[in-house]
């Protein structure tokens, strides 16, 4: 506001409220893991390149934790949010003082309802996980031998809105006679999900003897990860592994000797967090924005990986990963060449 | 005010038992309201024991207890305490609340018995009442401090000041001298005269110290191993009899101070030592070789102070402490003890024993180098050998070396105390208030072990505010007041008057 | 005279230690006004703080309680699991109306106290070993009663039946300002006047002091305990009924995030005014040298994940101010 | 005759009491063998439940030590977090060989111990409150070092500059059968032997028991307390590593969620063999019982969000079994 005190000059075909002192927050409600931290990231960078100032904080998951973030940012009179993670019951609440105040909103995976009403003035953004889970339950399938349902050790918890709706999907495969739920295995410490699962996977391979068990599915990969460690740890080369979700160890553990990790669909959680602060920048601008977005999944198999494949270099293997032209638009490239 | 009416107190065959120690066997104990009794018996007698039961802090006992020939049932504390009985227990900690005020603590019993309906405290009231209470015992202590900020003698004089705020029938005092002086207990026996005389209170007074016992009380019981020895009138026995009753054997109470030879070398000294806290004022004093030199004062005089500041446990402002001459840089109590000293500290509960461990680690605490390998690997049978054999060496009473120290009486756990340093192989032992506690014969142990280090050639420093034992064991004495040292007097050439004439700030 | 010269420092020195919470409080927001002269010190922002801090001062005073007889009640964030699950789906899916809901589910929650007493007083299980089971115990049955989700409106029930049932006004209004900082107030207050001036909270701390001598003295030992642990849960309880209204639904072991920092504001709590005591007012004042704290690290952008080492250090200083130099 | 008569049914009564936790690790054991006779007992599926105890033992017996001097170390669970980022970081962003790698990570995270030493001994904050700091800072510090990532092979550095580091095979090794185990083993049975039959163990026990005491019987107090603390943090950075070697990769504060497993372990472990004390031994059993629990329960496929139900309860019963009708 007060860009009096600082005059700079002023770019030409740059709208005139993006320039300058601009702060932005990007508030998360998840624990931070290499998901958030590549999104936050991927927001950072992307606001920071057209010059904003870019304030990033998570609440771990801790649904309270993150209306008192969010409301303190509000007072604290942002020029822009980006709300990931939140949930339906609070966020039209949540947000709407932001709105009131003009403080404009972006969100992703967040919807902000109340009375089946939508709040007007957000843009909605979603990883489309009813197609993520598409992706990765047809890989799924694949393994099906003679058109009998897959055996699937599923690897999935409640509660959380990504994995509930990945669930539905999973249920409607099920019901299709496409898979076959032997076992549900979830964290009973969430601090330690990885572990936990490993134990848990362990615990449970001795009961299936080799060719009992095609597949199992994590739902998300810091829980494939446990279940890759079971396998490795049981050496048990019988079972497949597929995953949604990608981060750097994921690749490692893909790519390692004998790796039954055989597939996972993900969107570049970079990329989310790009997309995000563009939208925001364009309702900052008082530009036109979509009031949804969603953000297409890619299925990474791992003959596609090399050993020199890491999350950087994935957009070099897969095509379409991690880049996108969506409102990039003029003004923002000047911006950056600022 | 009326006379009110003799209430009988009678306790008929009374038996109760520990594991591995049967404390209590067929016990009769009878007494009136208006009369002092005293109860006496060695260490591990029964006598707190037996006491305990009256109260109702045990519930496991067999046996019948009557009010004027009518029976009653003390199997809770509250049972006791509406039956108009009250105790001041041996072990004050036990039953004080440290992080509570005096005043509460003082108040405690009303505010838990006698407040009926009201739910709310009245916090001015409670410390004025307690004031009264301390007035009336001519002590002054602050009522808003905090218990854990008091000393022990204090900490004595509150729970006899809880005892005493509301009238009760009976009122049981065990050992409540042990850690007083003579000016409190002399206030202390003022006000149990009054119970008595003019309140109709019947009071039982457990203690070891003899010759208070023959002043206060009118009649006497006496225990041995769990058992009445004999109850009646205090007067028809003398105290070489009742000795000889309480120990099952012939006695010669007087400890006879056998002809040491003190070398001319001098051991230990200090020089000017004072504290941080300026409870210890310009102290000068030094010990021989084969000497020991008692510290007499009252209680208050800084003579725990002294001896635990020289000990490292408190910290020095400034001057010196020297061992055959030699500088010490004392800050902690380990370096002392590498440097050959020893302390009995005089809260013993608190300071000189672990409770909850058994009687032979902590009788072998402070010498455990030497039941250790090179390698810090104990030998635990070396160890138990030791330990047993100071068990029978000081006379402590325990089933065997493995029994918690908790679980032993009052004066045994003061003989592990003791017994901890009577193991180790110190230079200068400093001994405070050892014998609290402990019964005639076992301080006759006592002095006996501690005549023997003085025989080995060792430094020994005997800090009391119990003259009698001052003038029996030491062979110099250097007289406290108001923690400074205000007079230095030869054993052999001075009189308890005149010692008490400098305690109490004579010049 | 020479005496009483010799104690002033000290007596200065000892009120520093005394008072090292409160100082660090004021310290505190005297450096966040100054930082940020607008943004701080505001009617708003202090409101946003003092809610921000209520639902965990609420179930720290609860174990305030449980710890002023020196027990532990590690099961404060499952029995708020507990009580949010079930009050959200008597709503939801029993549609029962707030005058019966919220009795009932405090009252079922209190069967998290019924337990504790029973493993504590009856058999003698130390109190920290006991909540630890029941923390499990709860935290199991409170997911179990989820299905291991969450709940919320228009959910269906476990077994997939539609449900109409809504969150009732005054239910939402219990987390919303001001109603969740009044609240917050009168719990403080109530358990302050309680501990402090009424004979139950004196037997307490008689407890929490020396349990033998207050035995001794004839109070009535366990049914003190068992007070203590029913005071414990009872606040925890009402702690997840507000959380439930504040978050307008029922989380997955939402409660278990409130146990770690309402042992903080406890343990800062009773270091306050120089007493080790466990006090309620302490523990009001830990929770909001916490939640100040938080809020000013964040209106000062510092990043995430480096606000714990501030939160830390801060947390650290202000317990050496008060315990350094003392006995 | 009589007494001797008397004694026995109590003396039955108390080697139960005495033996809970083992007797308890039995029943599950049978109850398991004869639900899934083919798949439970085998030496497979012993192995798996080891392993899947390992990390949390290794940890557990650090606080364990703490514990013996009665003290409380809440800051193992960021040290491990802390050792286990500073090990993967040294091999993936440095390349830094194992034999410097592994040591280096270790005193690195022994500042943790120093700085908790400082609090306890030098400034005299208590235990607990002075470790909850700590636990908070060096949360903070792991993240930052990480900014607020995981590490794993091919990652950047925070710069950004590529990485070409590998974890070394020895590193690799440290995570898995047997060595994962054989370590374990090792430690519970030095840590053994240290507190149960070398001096230096007996002066912590002393220490624990009534300090003022032990410092008046010449033990150098503060000396055996650092040492304590500085054990507490050794194994729990060991635990990190091992962790780390375990996952392949530095997780996010991944080694605060042993605590409260640790904290388990280590208390039902101290009623093990019912002294009540804090043992190396215990703590393994502790450790063992609850993996036991976990492994044969989800082998019976009972619900994830349900298995905390059965652990607490069997924890209950056990511990329950151990101090009922003990005085
Ligand atoms: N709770 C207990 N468990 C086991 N033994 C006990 C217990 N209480 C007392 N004893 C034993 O009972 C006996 C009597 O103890 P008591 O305390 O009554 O002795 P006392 O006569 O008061 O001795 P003192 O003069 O030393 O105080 C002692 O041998 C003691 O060890
Ligand atoms: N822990 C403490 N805190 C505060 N004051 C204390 C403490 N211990 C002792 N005092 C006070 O210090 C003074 C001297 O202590 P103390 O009574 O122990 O001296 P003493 O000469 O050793 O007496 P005695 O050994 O005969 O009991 C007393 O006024 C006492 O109240
Ligand atoms: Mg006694
Ligand atoms: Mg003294």
């Amino acid at each position: 506001e007060n860009t009096q005190s600082k005059p700079k000059e002023k770019i030409e075909g740059v709208p005139e409220s993006v320039q300058g002192d601009v702060k932005v927050a990007v508030i998360r409600n998840l624990p931070s893991d290499d998901h958030t931290k590549q999104f936050l990231d991927g927001a950072r960078s992307e606001g920071e390149g057209l010059g904003f100032k870019v304030d990033t904080f998570i609440s771990d998951g801790d649904d309270a934790k993150f209306q008192n973030l969010v409301s303190q940012a509000i007072q604290k009179g942002y020029d822009g949010l980006v709300i990931s993670h939140g949930k339906e019951s609070y966020s039209y609440d949540m947000i709407k003082p932001a709105i009131d105040k003009g403080i404009k909103v972006v969100t992703f995976d967040t919807v902000a309802v109340k009375n089946g009403e939508k709040l007007e003035g957000v843009t909605y953004t979603a990883q489309n996980d009813h197609k993520l889970a598409e992706l990765s339950l047809d890989e799924v399938a694949n393994y099906s031998k003679d058109g009998k349902p897959v055996n699937v050790i599923k690897l999935w918890f409640g509660g959380l809105p990504p994995l509930d709706s990945r669930e539905e999907i999973y249920k409607k495969y099920e019901k299709e006679g496409k898979i076959k739920t032997l076992e549900t295995i979830g964290p009973s410490n969430m601090q330690n999900v990885q572990g936990d699962i490993a134990s848990g996977v362990s615990s449970i391979l001795s009961k299936y003897p080799e060719g009992k068990v095609d597949v199992i599915w994590g739902s998300w990969d810091e829980m494939a990860k446990g279940g890759f460690k079971a396998l490795k740890d049981n050496k048990r080369s019988d079972i497949k592994l597929v995953s949604i979700d990608i981060s750097n160890q994921d690749i490692n553990m893909m790519l390692e000797e004998g790796s039954t990790w055989e597939s996972t669909a993900a969107v570049d959680p970079y990329l989310i967090g790009v997309m995000n602060m563009r939208l925001l920048a364009k309702k900052i601008a008082d530009e036109d924005t979509p009031e949804t977005y969603a953000l297409e999944p890619k299925l990474i198999k791992k003959e596609d990986l090399s050993s020199e494949t890491t999350m950087d270099s994935l957009a070099e293997v897969i095509e379409g990963w991690g880049e996108s032209d969506d409102f990039n638009e003029d003004w923002m490239k000047k911006l950056r060449e600022n | 005010m009326a006379k009110a009416e003799k209430i009988l107190l009678k306790m008929e065959d009374i038996n109760i038992e520990f594991p591995g120690v049967k404390a209590l066997t067929d016990v009769h104990f009878e007494m009136e309201t208006g009369s002092i009794r005293a109860l006496i018996g060695a260490n591990g007698a029964g006598k707190s024991t037996l006491m305990k039961v009256l109260s109702g802090a045990y519930n496991h006992y067999t046996g019948k207890i009557f009010f004027n020939n009518e029976e009653v049932t003390i199997k809770t504390p509250k049972d006791g305490k509406d039956l108009g009985i009250d105790i001041v227990y041996q072990e004050v900690d036990t039953a004080l609340i440290p992080h509570l005020t005096v005043g509460e603590n003082i108040m405690l019993d009303m505010i838990v018995n006698d407040m009926g309906k009201r739910q709310i405290v009245n916090w001015r009231n409670i410390h004025s009442e307690a004031n009264e209470i301390l007035e009336r015992l001519n002590i002054k202590i602050d009522t808003k401090i905090t218990v854990s900020e008091l000393g022990l003698s204090d900490k004595q004089m509150v729970l006899i000041a809880r005892a005493i705020v509301n009238e009760r029938k009976f009122l049981i005092l065990d050992e409540p001298t042990a850690p007083l002086s003579n000016r409190e207990t002399k206030e202390l026996f003022r006000i149990v005269r009054d119970l008595a005389e003019n309140q109709n209170i019947g009071v039982i007074f457990i203690s070891h110290r003899l010759p208070e016992l023959f002043e206060i009380c009118e009649d006497i019981t006496i225990m041995k191993d769990g058992k009445v020895v004999t109850s009646q009138p205090i007067s028809n026995l003398t105290t070489q009899q009742v000795v000889e009753l309480m120990l099952g054997k012939t006695f010669e109470e007087e400890f006879t101070r056998a002809d040491r030879q003190i070398g001319n070398e001098i051991l230990f000294e200090i020089n000017s030592l004072n504290d941080k806290e300026g409870k210890v004022n310009d102290v000068s004093l030094h010990v021989r070789k084969g000497e020991i030199v008692g510290i007499a004062g009252l209680v208050g005089a800084g003579k725990t102070e002294l001896c635990k500041t020289i000990f490292g446990a408190r910290q020095i402002e400034s001057g010196s402490v020297k061992l055959y001459g030699k500088s010490l840089n004392i800050k902690a109590p380990h370096h002392a003890v590498k440097q050959g000293l020893a302390l009995v500290p005089e809260e013993r509960r608190k300071e000189g024993v672990l409770v909850d461990e058994p009687v032979y680690t902590n009788l072998t605490a402070a010498s455990l180098n030497k039941y250790t390998k090179t390698t810090g690997v104990l030998q635990p049978m070396l160890e138990r050998n030791t330990a047993q054999k100071m068990i029978g060496s000081l006379g402590i009473k325990t089933p065997n070396e493995r029994q918690k120290v908790s679980l032993l009486s009052g004066g045994n756990q003061q003989k592990v105390a003791v017994g901890k340093w009577l193991l180790s192989n110190a230079e200068i032992y400093i001994f405070d208030e050892p014998t609290k506690g402990v019964d005639v014969g076992a301080k006759k142990e006592i002095f006996d072990l501690i005549s023997d280090l003085a025989n080995d050639q060792k430094g020994v420093i005997y800090a009391s505010s119990e003259l009698s034992e001052i003038m029996a064991i030491t062979d110099r004495i250097y007289v406290m007041y108001d923690n400074r040292v205000v007079k230095e007097l030869e054993t052999r050439e001075t009189t308890e008057e005149e010692v008490m004439y400098y305690s109490t700030g004579g010049n | 005279m020479e005496k009483s010269l010799k104690k002033r420092p000290l007596s200065v020195l000892q009120s520093i230690n005394k008072w090292g919470t409160i100082i660090a409080i004021v310290v505190l927001l005297a450096f966040f006004t100054v930082i940020m002269p607008d943004i701080f010190l505001t009617s708003s922002n202090i409101i946003n703080i003092l809610r921000s801090i209520s639902i965990v001062t609420i179930i720290a005073i609860g174990l305030t309680v449980s710890l002023s007889v020196d027990g532990f009640d590690l099961s404060i964030g499952s029995s708020a699991t507990l009580s949010s699950s079930l009050i959200v789906s008597f709503f939801v899916w029993y549609n029962l109306p707030a005058g019966i809901a919220i009795p009932l589910a405090i009252v079922l929650t209190l069967i998290v106290a019924l337990i504790n007493v029973l493993l504590i007083v009856k058999i003698k299980i130390p109190d920290l070993f006991a909540t630890l089971s029941t923390m499990f115990i709860f935290e199991g049955v409170a997911m179990t009663y989820t299905g291991g989700g969450s709940i919320s409106e228009g959910m269906p029930r476990l077994d997939g039946s539609p449900t109409e049932g809504k969150l009732p006004v005054v239910f939402d209004k219990m987390g919303e300002t001001p109603w969740i900082i009044i609240i917050m107030i009168l719990v403080v207050m109530i358990v302050h006047v309680f501990l402090n001036h009424t004979k139950h909270g004196r037997y307490m701390y008689m407890i929490g002091g020396n349990i033998e001598a207050a035995r001794l003295s004839g109070i009535p030992v366990n049914r003190y305990k068992t007070l203590a642990y029913v005071i414990s849960t009872l606040f925890a309880a009402l702690g997840g009924i507000i959380l439930a209204s504040y978050l307008g639904s029922a989380q997955i072991n939402s409660g278990a995030g409130y146990l770690m920092p309402a042992v903080a504001a406890a343990f800062i709590g009773s270091s306050f005014a120089g007493n080790g005591k466990p006090n309620a007012i302490g523990t009001f004042i830990g929770a909001a040298l916490v939640g100040i704290l938080e809020n000013g690290l964040v209106m000062m952008s510092v990043p995430y994940y480096s606000l714990n080492i501030v939160k830390g250090m801060v947390l650290a200083l202000a317990l050496a101010s008060t315990y350094y130099n003392r006995k």
